[in-house]
Parts: C-alpha cells; structure tokens; sequence
C-alpha cells in the first residue's frame, strides 16, 4: 500500500516537475535566444519576465478553439492529445535517483523498474509520432499535411541508428532495464585502469555512439537542425499550422516536455544518470533520503544541461533539407553506428576474454 | 562565365575541406560564437523607459516656430501644402486684423493650419519648401492611437508653446559658400 | 575591327531596313530610332545576330502615350544593349490607339515576358505571339488601361483632403 | 512593470459591458504580455519591423517575439506595408482566419490610410476592410512607433471585458465590415 | 518494354500537389504569390502571380514636379533607397546637364555604397533566417542599425531617406556623421567576419545552398538579369564599372563573381560586394575633396534659407522651384546606376513641363523575378525559398 502512495505521489511530481520544467523551457528558449543573439528577451511579465509562461498559459486557456469545418474532428482534438500523453509516460522508466527510504523500508525513485526499459522508451516515443501524424492529417492542410508526412519519415529513419547506437550501450551494461545501466556508470575503474567514483560514465567509452544518439535525439524531438515537420519559413507551422489555443499549447509544451526527457534519457545513458562524484561516500554519511535528494538534483542538472544544449544548437545553426536529412540518417549515421556496434563488441571481447 | 571587364575574379569556392565536410568543427565554432554573445552586454535599448537619441535633425512631429516674441511665422503661403507628395497640408489663409501684431509676425496668418499625420511621411520637402522659418520638424515623434481623427493635427497642437519652446538651431543648414 | 559608336550602328541598320527607319536621332548620346512597328522582330533579330554589334541584352520595355499625335498616339520603347561593346540603341514603335498591336520580343528574349505585359496592363498595347498576354501588375477585373493619360490617377476614394487649395 | 502609468481606458473599448472585472483584469493581463504577432508586411514598414524584432530594439521584451505565421495562432494583426486593392480580400481572409481575441494594428501611413499613394491601386487604408485598433504613424514609422503601437495595444487588451467579444456593438463592428 | 511503360508512367502522372505559396506566406516576405504543382516535394511548375503591392508609381510620377519624385524612389527598393535617390537626382542632372562637384559624387558614393552594405546584409541575413539560423540575422542588424544612425546623421530618417537633393546634396556632413562613418568602417568588419563564420563555411549551409536555384550565364543574360545575381552566374556586368557616374571611375574596387549562379554563389558575391563596398567608402571617406556640396543650379537646387528671408531674387527662385515652375528642357533621358539588385534604370520623356511626361523605372528585381519558376523547377520545396530569398526580390520594386 505505501509503495503505492508512494509511486503515485511520485508520479504526480514527476508530471508536475515535466510541466513546470516544461513551461519554463519556452521561458529559457525566449531568453537564451535573446542572449545569445544580443538581446533581452521577455522582461515585462514580472520581474524579470519570469510570468511569461503563465501569461502564455492563461492566454492560450482563454484564446478561441477554432476546429477547421473541413478537418475530422475527432482525430483533430486526438492529435495533441496523444502526442502530450505519450510525451509524458516516458518519464515513467527514468530511475530519478537513488532509492529513498521511509521506516525502514526502501523505495526507489522510479515509476517502474520494467526490465526493458529502453525497449519501453523506444516505443512509447515512436507512439508520438502518431500525435504529429495524426495532427497534420486531420487538420486537411496541405503545409500541415507535408509537415506531418516529415515528422513520419523522420522519425522512422532516425530511430534506427538511434537503436543502434543503443546495442553498443546495451551490450556494456548487459541489460535492458535503464536502471542497470545507471549503476552501473557508477564507481569502478574508467578504462580498466583508473579508479573514479561516480564518473564511470559511458561517454568515455562511447563518444561516437552518444554523438550519434544526440543527433537522433535532436531529429527525435523535432529540434533544429531537424525541425522540418514545424519550420516556420517553410511551412508556416507545419503540423500544427491549423492548431489554435490550447491544443497548440499541447504541441507547444510536449516538445519541451520530450526535449526534457530525452535530456534525462541521455544523461542516464551516457552521463551516470544520477551518479556525481562522491555520492557512493555521501551515501555512507548522509540520510539516504537527502542523497536521494542530491541524486536527483544531479540528474535534473544534467538533464536541464541537455534542455540548454538543445536550445543553444537551435540559435546557431541552419536546418537541413529534406533529403539531405535522410542522407545523414540513413547513408551516415546508420553506419555509423554499426560500426560503433561492431567495435564495442571487438573490444568487449579482446579485453573481457 | 562572360568576361566584360578585367576586374573582376571568381571569389565563390565550393570544394569542401575534409574538416568541413566533418560537420562538427564549422558547428562548434559557431556555437562557440553565439556562446560568447550570451556574455556580451545586450545591444537593447529599454526603449519606452530609455529613449534613444535621435539625430538633430531627425524628421518627426512638425512645429509651426513662433519667433523670439512669441508670434507666429506662418504667413499661409501654401508652399508646404504645395510640395507634399501626400497632400496631407490643408491651410486658411486670413487677413490679420489690427490689433493682432502681437500674435502673427506677417499680415497674413493661417486661420486653419491642419497635417494628417496619417498620411504625413516625414518627408521632410514642407519644411524645405517655407520661406518664412515657420514650419520644422522636429526630432520628436508622433505617438500611435486609437482613431483616425485624432491624427488630424490643427494649430493646437503644431503651434510651439511658449513655455516649451523647441529648439530647431542645429537642423538649420550650413552652407559653406566661398 | 570597326568602330563601334551610334554612327555605325544607324548605318548598319540603314543599309539593311532603310525606308522603314523613320527617324534617328541622339538624345544625351543615345542613338534612338523610330521604326516600323512591323519590322521590330527583324531588326532586333538583326541586331542580336550580328557579329560586331552582339546587341544580346534586353534592357528595358515600356510603353508611352501621346494622346495628341493622330495615327502614333502608343508607343513602345526597347531598350537593348550590347554588353560587349557596352553601347546602346533606342528603338521607338508607334502605333494607332484602335486596336494596338506589335510583335513581341519573347521569341528573342526571356525577359520580355513580364514587361510587355507590364506594357499591356498599362496602355492595352498588344503584342503578339506573346505566350500568356494578361494583366500583370493590376487585378484581372479592371476594365481600362491606367496609364493612358485620359484617366486620372486617383481612384476618389481619399476622403482626407481638400483639393480647393492652390490649383491643386 | 511598475512604472507604467494607468491610463484612461481608451475611447473604443467603453460603454456598456465594457467595464472590466478582476478576473477580466488578470486575464487581460496575461493577453497583453503575450500578444503574439502576425506580421502582415508588405512592403517599407516591413523592414523596420523586423529591425524592431532585432536586437536594438527586441519585441521580445513585451512577449511578442514568438512570430506566429499561421493566423490561428495569433493574437494581433500586424498590417505594416501598402495593402492594394489586390490585396485587400487576401488580408481579411487572414483577418478572418484570426481566432478571437484578435486585434489589428496598422502600421505605417500606407497601411493607416494610404499615405502618398493615392492612386487607383491602392486601399486608402485598411480600414475599409478590417476593423483597426491601433494606428502607427509614420512613413515608415521608427521602431520606437511601432513599439508604441504595441504598448497602446496592451492598453487596450490590460481593460477589456472578456464578455466584450460577445457584446452586440462588438457584433455590430464586424457587421459593418461584412463579417458576420 | 517495361523500361517503357514505366517511362510512360512518369510522364502521365497527373496527380500533383497544388500548392498555394503566398502571397502572405512567410517566406514570401511580403506579397509574392506561387502556385507550386508538386509531385511530393519536387516542384513541377510554377505560376507566379505579382502585383499584390502595385501602386502606381509611373502614374504617380507623371503628377508630380521633380523634387517630390525621390519620395517615390525611396519606396521602390526600400532596402536601399539611397541608391534610388541619388539615381534619381543624376538622371535630371543628365536631363539639365548639369555638373556636380566632386564632392557631391564622393558624398553619394559613401552614401550609395553604404545603402548597397544596408541592401545585402538585409538579403543575405535573410538567407540565414530562411535556412533556420536566425542568430546571424539579428547580428548583422545591429549594424545595419548603426548604417540606419548614419543615414539618420545625413538627412533625418532611416530608411525612407529622401536623401541628397537635384544638383547636390541637402546638407553637408556633420562631425558627428563623419565620426560615425569611420567608426562603423573600424568595428563591422569584426563582425561581419562573425556572421561570415556562422554560416559561409559551414557544411550544412552550404549543402543547403549549394546548386539550388542555379542559372547559367546565357540564360541569365535572356532574363535581363543584372547586378549580384547576375554575376553570381558568372558575368562581371556592374554599372559602377561599366558606365561609371558619380565618380566611380576614381575608385579601385573588384567584381566579385560566381560560377553557377547559384544560391550559395549569390551569397557569397553578397557577402564579397559588402567587403568591396567597404573598400569603396574608405577610398572615398580618405579622398573626399573639399568643396561646396551643391552644384551651380539655382533653377533646381534651393538656395540658403537666410538668402530667402532677405533677398527678393532668392525668394523668387525658391518660390519657383518648391511650385515646379523651373524651366526644363525638352528631351528624354536614360540613366541607369547600379541599385541593390541590379541595373536601376530611369527612362524619363519631358515635355518641359513641371512633371515628368512619362518616367519609366526599369527595376531590376521586376526584371529578373520571372526566371524564378524556370529556376526552381525540379527542386524541393525548401529550395524554392531559399532561391526566392536569395534572389532578394523587393516587393516594392517588383511591383511598382
């Protein structure tokens, strides 16, 4: 029963730190971008603009719903919907930090700890691009239309090398489930030979597999330079160029929500997830419920790193075309990380014989 | 390729170095310069609050000068209504009545001065065209509203206030005649 | 090699067309001519195949009404333009209001196209063997050719301003 | 923040059913610092509006940079630029696509009434099709102008009753334009 | 056989995409209208459709004096009006055959070439912002901000300047405006590089530019392309050069060329011409003699306002010029100067009297737009835009 409270209570949180890390992504877009391009960004709404996602919000809320005569109503409301819902359930694997414990009893901060959590993020996060699809093809618009179309084959191409650049990682950690693979990048022995604590992270064995998963990610969250499903100068809004009020609101806030989360997938898989220099020794003095604290504050650092990163490539380089785009994923990247895949399993057998 | 002159030269370069064709060096260099910018003082200026300065003789709001005691220049000629490419100047001419020497410098004064500022474009030609230094621009700027009536400016609002008096010196041309 | 200059290319044309070269002169150093409506394709043609002369570069075309010339009162002005010997010609059409028309300089160069369209849209000039002669500039709808002089610029619409003052 | 002045509300957006509730208040709060634009621009004032969204000047500061090109999506109308007869139908379609509560500001004398171009091409301002809350002066008007356009919308949207979308003068307005 | 019958397919495929693009899309800028038939996202054919923005400017010219006319030049190629002002001041100056002083030619060069600086960045931040990288636009607007605070020193607007005047120019240049002058040419270069290293060299910018929209050389002359569009595809015709006015013929400057005409080509001629420009103003800011700043043209150029108050014969002239009741003489006149886009030429008939008795203005953007379709077929979609941009097409200019 208090485990159940407990993951109930965890979800909540965890849902309500995704929206609020959410909203204040469109806030941390707007002033990043008006740093990085000499400027000030919203600075009205509040002190220093820090009302500005809520004056979005409530304006979004009291904006009028126009739903296109000629759409297909149903799928037009499904759209969003589906796409903010499968956004948020993939935050359901991520182990957020170490286990907490109350009377004695130890939870762990995770929603579920399925034994094949990659392959679960997998899914769920290729179920969102129904939400696109669905979206621009009911909207009945032909930039909506195209946009959609995009998003599909996009996402198609890049999860490929993007599960491949995975296997390396898998065959590492030799399991499926996402919390194995934290622990393991714990303490241990970097390269075989020097001892780290907490930074055994899989970046330094695998730097061509996390740049090749980082560009998947980014064409996985529709992100500049693969932003063509929504590109502006193109094609208006893309997807959602029919999409008023709070169901634009919903596309709007589950890309950040997905920005978010891929943050943490890759800080998990790549960064040591919660894992930070010196935890095995805080654990020993500290409450296990503070270090779980401090874990979990190491992942969404790292996590809210990837957010910044995200939108700090944005602001400076150009998108790619449509076809060079499935140049990249299918004629580089995809070799790439066979190859990758092909390496890691030489070395895993040369050193591990 | 046409050859005209001998001065020109092909400056376009398309071969691809290999640590270009490499993607990543040309994009950590530019992130490396949009991460510099992010310390960089913001070129913004608060404008409401701070307003920048404009230049002397930055062409805004129109003024119909008064001189140094207090009456008005304008002798409603028509010059000005005449050179605006908009048409936007309507002026009544009226005789000065004895007893006015005080208010109109000339024997005639505009009874009816009126710019659409709607249809004003700054142009600047009214203000050239005067040949009684009655009417400048001014390096103040006309504000936005909410009707299209209200940007019928009349005397009330062109005439300068006594107790405002702007200072029109630094738009007067220098010319440098030998 | 010859001289290039406005003298030798009137003599050229001359030669070849004479009578149907109405008149020539030099407004500001540019050779003009007055020509035979019908002959515009040859001599452009002629001026666009010769070897000295390359006069390949449309520069410009425009239209031009004189309401009082009887029998002349549209015209077409060509500019053309030889890169190579950066010298150009004038060549003016004139033609009767009823029914204008002159052959269109497409079948030479591309970008006649939109400008004699333009010309269409503005005086009702009507070139033939254009591919696609329709308004250009103004709405499909209107009725009546703007530029010609009898019609006034304004619409009437403008309801912000006095025309009693100073003849305008 | 707080130095902005209260204003007098302006003449439009009085009457009956205009007065503005609490709740109203916060909720117009909200839409006036989260007016997103549609750039209308055609022609001259284009170009300063876009040297008003760089960063001399930045929109972002009044919440307004995020530039929505579908109609949908936007809040205010930004006409900035001749509108020609042509153009005319084509910028009340967009002004129709709109959802509500959407409102227009006009920038520039072209676009405000015509300016030089009183010819027989040109709209003598957009005013003939579409209803226009804000005019911006100018040829084309500074960046300065035209963030002053947008901080007397904000204004506007700071006093206006929510109900005022409903209302039979609201009705009658668009009415008088041919828009049901 | 098959071979055949697929052949055969392709080319009686009759179910394409029709595409509405404008005229208030976003990448349009403005008011251009294309009607894409696409065969998914490789466009087929296309029909443009221009004239959202006409108003009238020929018929405007032909009821105006003289002097109002460059309130009309300001809004042809509103990126670089200057450049349209003074062409306009030289072509009635050809028409009185008038001659400016040096000075004047050296004061519209600097201001001519800073309007061609003004004009590029605007076209080729644009090709930034169109292929997604939005930063380097709003870098090199500050500068361009910085040429507006120039302009604004000159003549007291930014971009509608109605600078310079018939026979010389309004005013002379003011310390202040020299100070700016010299500064702007120390510290842009700097940044320029910056924008230059955001974009000109990186691998994805340069596959999306390279080989879209091309056109070859012949096919550009047919067009009647002229200016950095043409010499992106390889022909070195610049007016500056060709016909010098305005004393360009003192200057040592070089014509930058591309190969393909393509978009990346007209970028980086772009790019080239604002460095060869810089050239330009920092030849003629270091040579510019002294001297008075008008020519001797008391029927067209206004005299000092203190001569008007006081002296009857001052007060006649003006009385004169600002009415239009100068004397012209009878003829007609071409002048072309090299505007932002290309050969900006005026074809001006007088009848002597107060207005022009047919001005014709051959735009070089009205000009050149129609390779546009012919340019993009065949390509995809994003290519279309960026071939539009990179074509810097005006509105104001094309439609007139």
């Amino acid at each position: 029963m208090a485990i159940l409270i407990f993951k109930i209570a965890l979800i909540l949180i965890l849902f309500l730190i995704s929206l609020g890390v959410a909203a204040y992504a469109t806030y941390g877009e707007r002033k990043v971008a008006a740093f990085m391009q000499d400027r000030i960004g919203p600075d009205r709404a509040g002190p220093f603009g820090i009302l500005q996602p809520i004056a979005d919000g409530t304006k979004m809320f009291m904006k009028e719903e126009i739903i296109p005569n000629v759409s297909d109503k149903l799928l037009f409301i499904l759209g969003p919907c589906i796409f903010m819902v499968t956004s948020l359930m993939t935050s359901a694997v991520i182990p957020w930090g170490t286990a907490m414990e109350f009377g004695g009893v130890k939870y762990a901060m995770q929603v579920a700890d399925i034994n094949i959590g990659i392959l679960y993020v997998f899914g769920v996060v290729s179920l969102g691009v129904y939400g696109i699809m669905i979206g621009g093809w009911a909207s009945n618009n032909k930039f909506a239309l195209l946009g959609a179309v995009r998003a599909s084959s996009q996402m198609i191409s890049y999860e490929l090398a993007m599960g491949m650049s995975l296997i390396a990682v898998i065959m590492m950690s030799g399991s499926l489930s996402l919390t194995d693979i934290v622990t393991s990048q714990g303490d241990g022995k970097l390269w075989g030979f020097i001892p780290v604590s907490g930074l055994n992270w899989n970046i330094f064995y695998q730097p061509m597999g996390f740049i090749i998963f980082l560009i998947c990610a980014f064409a996985e969250c529709n992100r500049t330079p693969f932003d063509l499903p929504e590109c502006d100068t193109e094609l208006i809004g893309g997807f959602h160029t029919e999409y008023s009020s709070m169901k634009l609101g919903l596309y709007l806030f589950a890309e950040y929500i997905n920005m978010f989360i891929s943050g943490a997938i890759i800080s998990c898989l790549y960064f040591g997830g919660y894992n930070f220099p010196g935890l095995s020794y805080l654990s020993t003095v500290l409450n296990p419920n503070i270090v779980a604290l401090l874990s979990f504050g190491a992942l969404f650092a790292k996590a809210i790193f990837f957010v910044f990163f995200f939108m700090w490539i944005r602001w400076t380089i150009p998108r790619f075309r449509y076809d060079q785009l499935m140049k990249l994923g299918w004629q580089i990247l995809l070799p790439l990380s066979i190859i990758n895949v092909l390496l890691t399993g030489g070395i895993l057998t040369f050193f591990n014989k | 390729m046409i050859q005209l002159t001998s001065r020109s030269k092909v400056v376009v370069d398309k071969k691809m170095s290999f640590k270009e064709k490499l993607y990543l060096p040309a994009i950590a260099k530019g992130m490396a310069i949009t991460f510099m910018h992010m310390f960089k003082k913001a070129a913004t200026l608060r404008y409401p609050e701070i307003k920048r300065e404009f230049a002397p003789v930055y062409r805004g709001m129109h003024v119909l000068k008064r001189d140094e005691e207090g009456r008005e220049n304008c002798t409603a000629c028509g010059l000005c209504a005449v050179a605006c490419p908009a048409e936007a100047i309507i002026i009544d001419g009226a005789e000065r009545q004895k007893g006015e020497e005080h208010l109109y410098r000339e024997e005639k004064y505009a009874a009816k001065y009126e710019i659409n500022m709607l249809r004003c474009i700054f142009c600047g030609l009214c203000e050239e065209a005067c040949p009684k230094d009655a009417i400048y621009l001014t390096d103040r700027i006309v504000e936005s509203s909410y009707t299209r009536n209200s940007f019928i400016f009349g005397k009330d609002l062109l005439v300068e206030k006594m107790d405002d008096r702007i200072d029109i010196s630094k738009r007067k041309k220098e010319y440098h005649i030998d | 090699m010859v001289q290039i200059d406005n003298q030798y290319i009137l003599t050229e044309l001359q030669d070849k067309f004479g009578e149907r070269i109405y008149n020539s002169y030099e407004p500001y150093g540019l050779l003009t001519i007055e020509l035979d409506k019908n002959s515009i394709k040859e001599v452009l043609q002629f001026l666009y195949d010769h070897k000295e002369l390359q006069m390949q570069f449309l520069t410009d075309v425009c239209g031009i009404h004189y309401p009082q010339v009887f029998g002349k009162e549209l015209g077409v002005v060509y500019h053309v333009h030889s890169l190579i010997n950066n010298v150009r010609i004038r060549i003016k059409c004139f033609m009767p209001i009823e029914n204008p028309s002159i052959d269109s300089a497409t079948f030479l160069f591309s970008s006649a196209n939109w400008q004699e369209r333009e010309t269409f849209d503005f005086y009702g000039i009507n070139f033939i063997g254009h591919p696609n002669l329709k308004r250009i500039l103004n709405a499909d709808e209107m009725d009546y050719f703007p530029m010609r002089k009898e019609y006034p610029l304004e619409d009437g619409t403008r309801t912000d301003k006095d025309d009693s003052y100073f003849g305008r | 923040m707080s130095d902005i002045k209260i204003v007098q509300s302006p003449p439009n957006i009085e009457g009956p059913g205009f007065q503005a509730t609490s709740l109203d208040k916060i909720i117009g709060l909200a839409r006036a610092n989260s007016l997103w634009p549609l750039p209308f621009a055609t022609s001259c004032c284009g170009i300063e509006f876009m040297a008003t969204m760089g960063s001399n000047y930045d929109l972002a500061r009044f919440g307004s940079e995020r530039i929505s090109f579908s109609p949908r999506q936007a809040d205010v109308l930004l006409v900035a630029g001749t509108i020609s007869k042509k153009m005319g139908p084509v910028l009340k379609q967009v002004y129709l696509q709109m959802a509500e509560p959407r409102w227009v500001i006009a920038i520039g004398a072209c676009a405000s009434s015509g300016g030089i171009f009183d010819t027989y091409s040109v709209l003598q301002g957009i005013d003939k099709v579409i209803p226009v809350d804000v005019y911006v002066p100018g040829c084309p008007p500074r960046p300065e102008q035209i963030i002053d356009g947008i901080v007397k919308l904000q204004e506007i949207v700071k006093n206006e009753s929510l109900r005022r979308r409903e209302s039979d003068e609201y009705k009658a307005l668009l009415g008088s334009y041919g828009i049901q | 056989m098959i071979e055949s019958l697929a052949l055969n397919n392709k080319s009686e495929k009759t179910d394409y995409n029709i595409l509405n693009l404008g005229p208030t899309h976003p990448a349009t800028h403005g008011v251009f209208q294309n009607i894409l038939k696409m065969d998914g996202e490789i466009i087929h054919e296309t029909t443009s459709t221009i004239g959202y923005i006409h108003r009238a400017f020929e018929k405007i010219a032909e009821h105006k004096p003289f002097y109002q006319i460059t309130t009309l030049t300001d809004r042809l190629n509103y990126c670089s009006s200057p450049i349209n002002n003074m062409g306009w001041h030289m072509t009635v100056e050809k028409l009185l055959g008038v001659e400016t002083p040096k000075r004047v030619d050296y004061m519209r060069v600097i201001i001519m070439e800073f309007a061609r600086i003004a004009d590029h960045l605007v076209c080729n931040s644009i090709i930034g912002a169109d292929t997604g990288a939005l930063t380097g636009f709003t870098y090199v607007f500050q500068w361009r901000e910085k040429i507006y605070d120039i302009f604004e020193e000159v003549c007291g607007a930014r971009l509608t300047t109605n600078i310079g005047r018939i026979g010389g120019m309004e005013r002379d240049f003011s310390p202040a405006c020299m100070k700016k002058m010299h500064d702007f040419l120390n510290d842009f270069p700097k940044y320029f590089d910056e924008f230059t290293m955001l974009l000109e060299r990186n691998r994805i910018f340069m596959e999306r530019n390279i080989g879209v929209g091309p056109i070859s050389a012949e096919r550009a002359l047919n067009y009647g392309f002229t200016g950095p569009n043409l010499r992106a595809a390889g022909v070195d015709y610049d007016v500056r050069v060709m016909n010098p006015y305005s004393s360009y013929q003192d200057f040592d400057f070089m014509i930058p060329l591309g190969t393909q005409g393509d978009t990346y080509d007209r970028f980086v001629v772009r790019q080239h011409e604002i460095r060869e420009s810089l050239k330009i103003i920092k030849q003629a800011l270091n040579n510019i003699p002294e001297g008075k700043f008008f020519a001797d043209v008391p029927d067209f150029f206004l005299p000092p306002k203190e001569e008007v108050y006081n002296n009857m014969e001052a007060l006649i002239f003006h009385f004169k010029i600002v009415m239009g009741e100068a004397t012209v003489p009878v003829g007609e006149v071409y002048h072309s100067v090299e505007g932002g886009n290309g050969e900006l030429g005026f074809y001006m008939v007088s009848d002597g009297g107060r207005t022009p008795y047919r001005l014709h203005f051959r735009r070089p953007c009205f000009i050149s737009y129609q390779a546009y379709p012919e340019m993009i077929k065949g390509s995809m979609l994003s290519d279309a835009i960026l071939t539009m941009s990179s074509m810097n097409v005006i509105a104001g200019e094309l439609d007139a």
